[in-house]
């Protein structure tokens, strides 16, 4: 689907990203900040995914009854690994989250800054 | 078999009826007045519509073993949207969080 | 029957829009919680529709997965709401 | 039908996301972020990826989000107005 | 803050939609992500690879080192968490403070709703046997080691939220911990020395006929050892990220 | 004899990563196991980078293919005279480990060494997979295991304020890996390919687009935070300052080195496109010179020495960002050998500091006036990496500093051959002043009075890597002739 010659799956995309991106940098809290991180991740994978469908096409599984055009597997497979990224990194945010909260008592970026 | 035009429009009217009472759900989810009520309207709706959409689906080619898995599916929808109604109901209740009274008006 | 399932599919999303602003508005925690997992109940189901459009069946395994952890985010938060943290201890 | 539904669920997708941005309680916060997973699981099964799929599923709904509850559960749980 | 946030994603959104504005339009079969490396990959994937998933080839076969370094990355998540200080080995802040936290939160105080707990019982060996399936029939409908990996953990968890995480615990054998976690790296790279000796090519899959159920082996031992490799690496960050305060 | 690089290459980078995952597991009975372990892993991964080296010096660049996959199909790696250069970084792990076996007796108990261990060898097999590879997405993956080790190993030893400045590091840290990500995708739906050679190709072939900049742009935006140039530095004080000595000394030396080897792939994958660099060396140029006088500036007024040198690696990065943008012969060669060179430096400074920290307990020039009465070895070590950073003959940092400026001014930007004088001059100023504090000055503080020289373990790597120093400058004439003919490649391909 297309406007004003911009592609709307594609756009979807940015402004998704750009949901993510306000999070991480006007949100204080620094859960809300890995939450938009996640966001923007998932906005960039949804790109990516969009980047590699087809017109009419089906899921690239050749089995019995499946036929041509299929989507193509490389950007499921390339998402597949950034999703695992994508956990890895939030686990080690949130430990640091935790020994932050446990040396400063605060998780807002605000009083972090206050404080020596 | 059973003719396929009755499967058929059996499938149709399953759907439909499926549909019907998602959008019961919702709607009162969205009118009602306090949590316990929403909770009550989403869980019935929700489990009779989804199980109703799922079993329709699963008639509308004949019944083939590919579709045991939408009986499944029917049967989790079934499991644990009441289960979450129920632990929402009960997390409300220990938060103290009175049902709404009809006789005092608005919500609590 | 597949502009059947089109139609189903989209007012369900329709649906879901209502479901999201009593996510937004709440007023309680569980209010949101609750209408979440409305939203989530028909999204599985439009994932059952679109897995009923496109043919194989496969494409149900999404739906079932989630429908299989579904309701672990519910507990997860109803437990945290009640007692300010997850899980239980063993008996100390 | 397609390309209508393609626009509502990405509407639904894009709406999702602002409410976890808007949402102040951190559970609720999370809770949401749950449902965005799922709802980008309905992008992925329509897309034609559905091992992507899968996986979205089941790490949004039962691994990403409990342990976000973990740490909101050590930490705060509401942001601060 | 807000304004500059504003501001910010706005430049970020216009740069974007100008740069997206050159791609080709995505869903053309005459695209390119469709005629170069993808279309190979589609004609001969399942001659080459023998798996009719071709997301799963692209992942083992021939694209099977990036799938290495993710496995990778998930365990460097674990050792990262794990060397990380405990954040609640912290000393109380005082003996009756705590006395009266450890009171408030004990088990009694608010039990786990015995319908959920039912239900969770119920539900988990459902979730194991699928997670099983989708690993066993992973080359030819979705599914496969990270699916399962994420499946199982996901499992545990909710088991480690219901019923206490020593009970959890005790599905990842302690003495075989350090062995389990480590499956996927250690797994990966012996099937690259096997692939080696076999085509002379690092994490090389034999290709003739003949060799077609060695191929297979080599698959599922690396399915296998991602599903597990990654499900206890799951468990374990989520017991890490909830070591008791 | 002629398969041997390409049968070997994977092992380098696998080999480590595997090493990692057994760390645990030999460490189950006894934690003092993990450090002897990581040092062999670490010795026997030199020692493969320096066959693969002299295989490089003997044959040309070579290539291997993964799986038996051919280029576009599968993934590859590739080792050119840019990746060998960097190989020597692996080497310094193998210093930096026996550092850390004492070192870390304090800050760490027992139960966190495996750990630690791992996340330093999955930092290395990170580092050499980034370098070798051919492939853009394995690109994005290598760098996301170096960065993950990296944000957990600032925080390994501290409290909250290490898990302060490593978050910070990793919001940093992700965007700009999440940005790679992005231009990868975009690479990906313009060329329908991974390969960076073949992106490259295709790029060409196709019709100029803004998506194509908009990808090269989003990489250098990312690789840049990734070396932490000037305003994009934010991120780096805290982290390099707070981090445990031998960690510092990695992060410093070694892996901000990821962004200027990723710049210098992405000007790989722009030769040849027809996509003008002007303007991107323009800014590199522009930030670099004001990152070298900004970090120098900065630096000056820092007490503690830690964060010193964690200034200190801001301007040096603007030395070789500076040597990148300039794009003349001279420039792009001496800022590659900085790359290793300075790698060398600051890893001897920051061990140096890091032994005199764990002896001393102290860690700001005001306290530990005095400190090379009691550790003379340590303070002459310290001595000679500063001389080498602030780029005197006869050591490793003069032959990079001077072909930087012979390059300014052989690209006709002479006020950029100035501000590098300049810069050098205000490093000259803070090192100085560390070096007057260390010589000149009595001791304040009674446990600086009565410090003894660190134990071997320490002092041993010291020495050797100032000894380094020295050499370096000395032979400074075999990196250059080493770096030469790929320079003279890339500035071919740039049409310069």
């Amino acid at each position: 689907m297309t406007l004003v010659g911009l592609d709307l799956d594609y756009v979807a995309c940015v402004v998704l990203f750009c949901v993510g991106l306000y999070m991480l940098v006007a949100k204080s809290n620094l859960i809300k900040k890995v939450i938009g991180l996640n966001v923007m991740e998932t906005a960039v994978f949804a790109f990516i995914v969009t980047s590699g469908m087809i017109e009419g096409g089906q899921e690239p599984i050749v089995v019995a009854g499946s036929a041509p055009p299929y989507t193509s597997p490389i950007p499921h497979a390339m998402v597949l690994t950034g999703i695992v990224v994508a956990v890895s990194v939030t686990a080690v945010a949130l430990a640091l989250i935790a020994q932050i909260h446990a040396h400063y008592g605060t998780i807002e970026v605000d009083e972090l800054k206050e404080l020596p | 078999m059973i003719g396929g035009a009755l499967l058929e429009s059996a499938a149709v009217a399953l759907v439909v009826i499926g549909v019907a009472f998602l959008l019961a759900g919702t709607i009162g989810l969205v009118r009602f007045p306090d949590v316990y009520t929403r909770a009550h309207a989403a869980s019935k709706c929700d489990s009779a519509g989804a199980g109703s959409v799922l079993l329709g689906l699963a008639l509308h080619d004949g019944f083939a073993f590919g579709d045991l898995k939408l009986v499944l599916l029917a049967i989790l929808v079934v499991v644990s949207g009441p289960t979450t109604a129920h632990a929402l109901a009960r997390a409300a209740m220990r938060s103290g969080r009175r049902p709404w009274p009809r006789d005092e008006g608005g919500p609590a | 029957m597949i502009t059947l399932f089109w139609a189903a599919a989209i007012a369900l999303v329709t649906f879901a829009f209502a479901c999201l602003w009593r996510a937004d508005v709440g007023p309680t925690i569980q209010d949101r919680i609750l209408a979440v997992n409305v939203v989530g109940v028909k999204t599985l189901v439009v994932l059952a529709l679109l897995a009923a459009i496109r043919g194989p069946s496969y494409l149900l395994d999404v739906a079932i997965v989630y429908g299989l952890l579904n309701f672990v985010i519910p507990i997860a938060a109803t437990r945290l709401i009640e007692t300010g943290r997850l899980g239980r201890e063993a008996p100390r | 039908m397609s390309v209508v539904f393609d626009a509502v669920m990405l509407l639904l997708l894009i709406a999702t996301a602002i409410t976890v941005a808007r949402a102040r309680d951190l559970v609720a916060a999370v809770v949401k972020f749950g449902l965005y997973s799922l709802v980008l699981c309905l992008v992925w099964q329509h897309r034609g990826a559905p091992d992507v799929a899968i996986t979205e599923a089941a790490v949004g709904a039962g691994v990403t989000s409990v342990l976000f509850l973990l740490t909101i559960a050590k930490t705060a749980r509401s942001e601060r107005r | 803050m807000r304004v500059f946030a504003l501001a910010l994603v706005l430049v970020v959104a216009a740069t974007m939609v100008i740069g997206i504005a050159g791609l080709p339009p995505h869903g053309d079969p005459d695209g390119p992500v469709h005629t170069h490396v993808g279309a190979r990959y589609l004609e001969q994937g399942v001659a080459e690879t023998g798996l009719r998933n071709l997301v799963t080839a692209v992942l083992l076969v021939y694209r099977g080192f990036d799938t290495f370094l993710e496995v990778v990355v998930i365990f460097t998540a674990l050792v990262a968490v794990l060397a990380l200080p405990s954040a609640t080995r912290q000393p109380p802040q005082s003996r009756d403070e705590s006395a009266a936290a450890s009171r408030r939160d004990t088990d009694d105080a608010v039990p786990v709703s015995p319908v959920v707990f039912l239900v969770v019982r119920l539900l988990a060996p459902f979730i194991a046997v699928f997670a099983l399936a989708s690993l066993y029939r992973g080359h030819v409908t979705p599914g496969g080691g990270f699916q399962s990996a994420a499946i199982i953990g996901a499992m545990m968890i909710a088991l480690g939220l219901v019923f206490g995480r020593e009970h959890a615990a005790r599905l990842v054998p302690h003495g075989a911990k350090a062995w389990l976690q480590a499956l996927g790296p250690l797994v990966f790279a012996v099937v690259a020395l096997v692939g080696w000796r076999l085509t002379g090519a690092f994490l090389g899959f034999p290709a003739d006929e003949a060799a077609h159920a060695l191929r297979e082996a080599l698959v599922v031992i690396l399915e296998v050892a991602i599903a597990v490799g990654g499900a206890v690496i799951l468990a374990q960050l989520f017991m890490a990220l909830d070591a008791p305060s | 004899m002629t398969t041997l690089g390409p049968t070997l290459l994977p092992w380098l980078v696998a080999l480590p990563l595997a090493g990692a995952a057994l760390v645990p597991i030999v460490a189950r009975r006894d934690a003092r196991w993990a450090g002897g372990f990581t040092l062999v892993v670490a010795l026997v991964t030199t020692s493969l980078a320096s066959v693969l080296v002299a295989q490089l010096a003997s044959q040309g660049p070579f290539s291997a293919d993964l799986g038996g996959w051919a280029a576009p199909y599968g993934i590859e790696l590739h080792f050119d005279r840019f990746a060998a250069w960097t190989m020597p970084l692996a080497a310094l792990f193998a210093f930096v480990i026996p550092f850390s076996w004492r070192y870390l007796d304090a800050p760490l108990p027992r139960e966190r060494w495996a750990p630690f261990y791992a996340l330093m060898l999955l930092n290395l097999g990170g580092l050499l997979g980034f370098s070798v590879t051919g492939d853009l997405f394995n690109l994005f993956v290598t760098m996301e295991v170096v960065s993950l080790s990296s944000y957990a190993l600032v925080a390994v030893a501290g409290r909250g304020v290490a898990a302060w400045a490593a978050l910070k590091y990793l919001l940093l840290g992700a965007v700009s890996s999440l940005l790679v990500l992005f231009a990868v995708g975009l690479l990906f739906a313009l060329t329908g390919s991974l390969n960076l050679a073949d992106v490259s190709v295709r790029l060409a072939a196709a019709e100029p687009s803004g998506a194509a900049l908009l990808a090269l742009a989003s990489l250098a935006v990312a690789f840049l935070v990734k070396a932490a140039l000037f305003p994009l530095h934010v991120w780096l004080p805290d982290a390099h300052a707070i981090a445990p000595s031998p960690v510092s000394a990695v992060l410093s030396g070694l892996v901000v080195k990821v962004g200027i080897v990723g710049l210098l792939r992405v000007l790989q994958l722009a030769a040849g496109t027809g996509i003008s660099l002007e303007p991107l060396n323009t800014v590199l140029m522009v930030l670099g010179a004001t990152a070298i006088v900004m970090g120098a500036f900065l630096a000056i007024f820092q007490d503690d020495i830690k964060l010193m040198l964690a200034y200190s690696t801001i301007s040096n990065i603007g030395y070789i960002v500076l040597g990148i943008g300039l794009a003349s012969p001279f420039a792009l060669i001496g800022a590659f050998v900085h790359v290793f060179n300075h790698g060398l430096i600051k890893v001897t400074l920051f061990l140096a500091a890091g032994a005199i920290i764990h002896q001393t307990g102290y860690r700001t020039l005001s306290d530990l006036r005095g400190v090379a009465r009691r550790m003379p070895q340590t303070a002459a070590a310290m001595a000679i990496g500063a001389v080498s950073i602030v780029g005197l003959p006869p050591t490793a940092g003069f032959v990079c500093k001077w072909y930087i400026a012979l390059g300014a001014f052989e690209a006709d930007q002479g006020g950029y051959g100035f501000a590098l004088v300049f810069g050098a001059l205000f490093i000259f100023v803070y090192y100085v002043r560390m070096l007057d504090a260390f010589f000149f000055r009595s001791p304040v503080r009674p446990e600086v009075a009565d410090a003894v020289e660190a134990p071997w373990s320490m002092r041993a790597p010291v020495l050797v890597l100032a000894a380094a120093c020295l050499v370096l400058g000395v032979l400074g004439g075999i990196p250059i002739g080493f770096v030469e003919p790929a320079v003279v490649d890339l500035l071919a391909a740039l049409g310069r």
